[in-house]
């Protein structure tokens, strides 16, 4: 019998938690994905989709704490997660090496997110069998 | 049940302007799938006669659209979100 | 005034907070739904299913927050099949036109 | 001769720097109301516009830093920035009583932006001539 | 030139339905300021004709439309702006 | 695909790096302006006066840098006004149509 083959996904997250519902919807996907035996080649977020990768978010004790969620979801699954550098840098998202080269006061991103340019995402589009998008709604 | 060719996933609101291009956009051979906001096209009543329409269930069920779903709209899952962005031969998300 | 579809953007729940918030300090207020924002108000709705809470509860308690009225744009509710039966109870359907805006002092969107 | 009455505004934006022109809009106004003369008494960043106060945003040189104008637009003019408690919280925009607070690794709201609840917007709507929204556009 | 009761500042493109909410509000003694993306309706000639329409000037040089104004627009810079918000007995912003 | 107005938004010039990024890496990539997306291609945009910079000049560089097409929607640069004469150079009128669709292999909005 013939195993069902296995596909992989580049996800692009553009819209922010907490504005959009899009880091919510990837998550399902990405899950889905996952369990039916495939892999996840990367997750770039790009936009405002940057801000999913915030250390600092605290939202209600009684909503999903999207940013944790993904985190977790990512190091379970050893799945590489990119926030775009030019959509980052503008947004307020920095890395300590960022931090550093722009004498800023503090890093705010959160293990394991990691700050590349749009180059993973083109890597990810010729790499992988579909590539998803995760826009705002509205 | 023939091959999807493209698959439309279509997460905007009815009266966005994106929501009017993709269903513009679709032929007869395509899918759509909607998710998020642009599942309300399922209370509008202007679905799509000539294509396959299939809706997140999730998505659905938050707006308490559960009972709307006429004959010719499919319920799917994110597992039946990831079959179908792979049976399709393209996804455009818009 | 709440003019975008619930769940898939945070300005209609931040609507309401702007709502409760001017009860709480004893200034009038009306929530007016329009456009897709009128399907933050039909019944049923389960939230859970995508990891948000339903604002059902919410509206309902709104009259006892000092929420004056909930209005709900009558061409709006028919273009999204919503009736007397499908809208959660204590919502006021109107005509919006621009009489009923020159009731009101401020009229603000959240977003 | 009868002065110009001199009145007074409130200021919400909604809208976020590098995602929207709520910012630049917000600033041209209010820069041109304290040049007629006028009092701007408070700038209330809600929803995704508390991004605002961000501290760590490094725009391209070449593009106008929005944060880094505000900021000293406001502190020239002794004028309150406060971002909605509520709205940055969820969003990661936090200072060190909520970093404390919440236990995060770190803060990121920019001098002299302070964070307060929706009181301080039901405040100014009553106290000031005219509350003016600046909105994302798309 | 009578009191302008209801300033309605738009920002959104008129592709926007937010754009056709304002438009269809707003009465003869109301007035209408265009800033930001609002002002593309420069550009489709579906501008009211009943109500006074003003036009921010920086948003309207950024977006190449400064020789499309008609008489019936009148161009304001942000001093202008802050004079109409003052003018108007109210302003809501769209 | 680009359909959201200039300089009100972010996602247009986003999507812009997303061509340009991709003609770096040598695929093929074109960018397709509809909707109300048509207004980049204006000519004489001066996006100095709100602080912004035009993207005229970013356009004009496209060829150079691999771009295949510059095509617009040309249904949506007759609701803007927008013809041959007013429309910066480099740019393709065509109609958009689920054949034109079908020509690529992948198809995004930047937002």
């Amino acid at each position: 019998m013939a195993e069902t083959a296995s596909e992989s996904f580049t996800l692009v997250i553009t819209g922010a938690p907490y504005s959009s519902q899009a880091p919510q919807t990837a998550l399902g996907f990405a899950q889905a994905a996952v369990n039916a035996g495939h892999r996840i080649d990367r997750v770039f977020l790009y936009g405002d989709g940057v801000h999913l990768a915030s250390a600092l978010c605290a939202p209600p004790s009684d909503e999903t704490h999207w940013p944790e969620e993904w985190s977790r979801f990512l190091v379970d699954h050893s799945i590489p997660g990119v926030a775009c550098i030019a959509s980052a840098l503008r947004r307020g998202l920095v890395n300590e090496t960022e931090q550093k080269r722009y004498e800023l006061p503090a890093a705010n991103v959160r293990v394991p997110f990691e700050i590349a340019g749009l180059g993973e995402w083109v890597e990810g589009q010729i790499k992988s069998t579909r590539t998803l998008y995760f826009h705002a709604g509205d | 049940m023939t091959a999807i060719q493209t698959l439309h996933i279509l997460n905007k609101s009815p009266d966005h302007p994106r929501a009017a291009q993709c269903l513009e956009l679709m032929s007869a051979d395509d899918g759509l799938l909607l998710i998020g906001g642009g599942v309300l096209l399922l209370a509008t009543g202007t679905l799509p006669t000539a294509t396959r329409v299939f809706a997140l269930s999730p998505d659905v069920d938050a707006r308490g659209l559960g009972n709307l779903s006429s004959n010719n709209v499919s319920a799917v899952d994110f597992a039946g979100m990831v079959t179908l962005s792979l049976q399709a031969q393209r996804v455009i998300s818009w | 005034m709440i003019d975008q579809p619930p769940y898939g953007a945070w300005t209609g729940r931040e609507a309401l907070d702007m709502a409760f918030s001017l009860a709480a300090f004893d200034q009038p207020a009306s929530l007016l739904f329009s456009g897709a924002g009128v399907n933050w108000l039909r019944q049923g709705q389960e939230a859970g299913a995508i990891g948000q809470k339903s604002v059902e509860k919410n509206l309902s308690a709104a009259p006892i927050f000092g929420i004056e009225a909930i209005l709900a744009d009558r061409a709006a509710c028919k273009t999204f099949g919503l009736d007397e039966s499908s809208l959660i109870e204590g919502v006021t359907l109107v005509d919006v036109d621009a009489a009923l805006l020159t009731d009101y002092h401020h009229t603000a969107f959240a977003g």
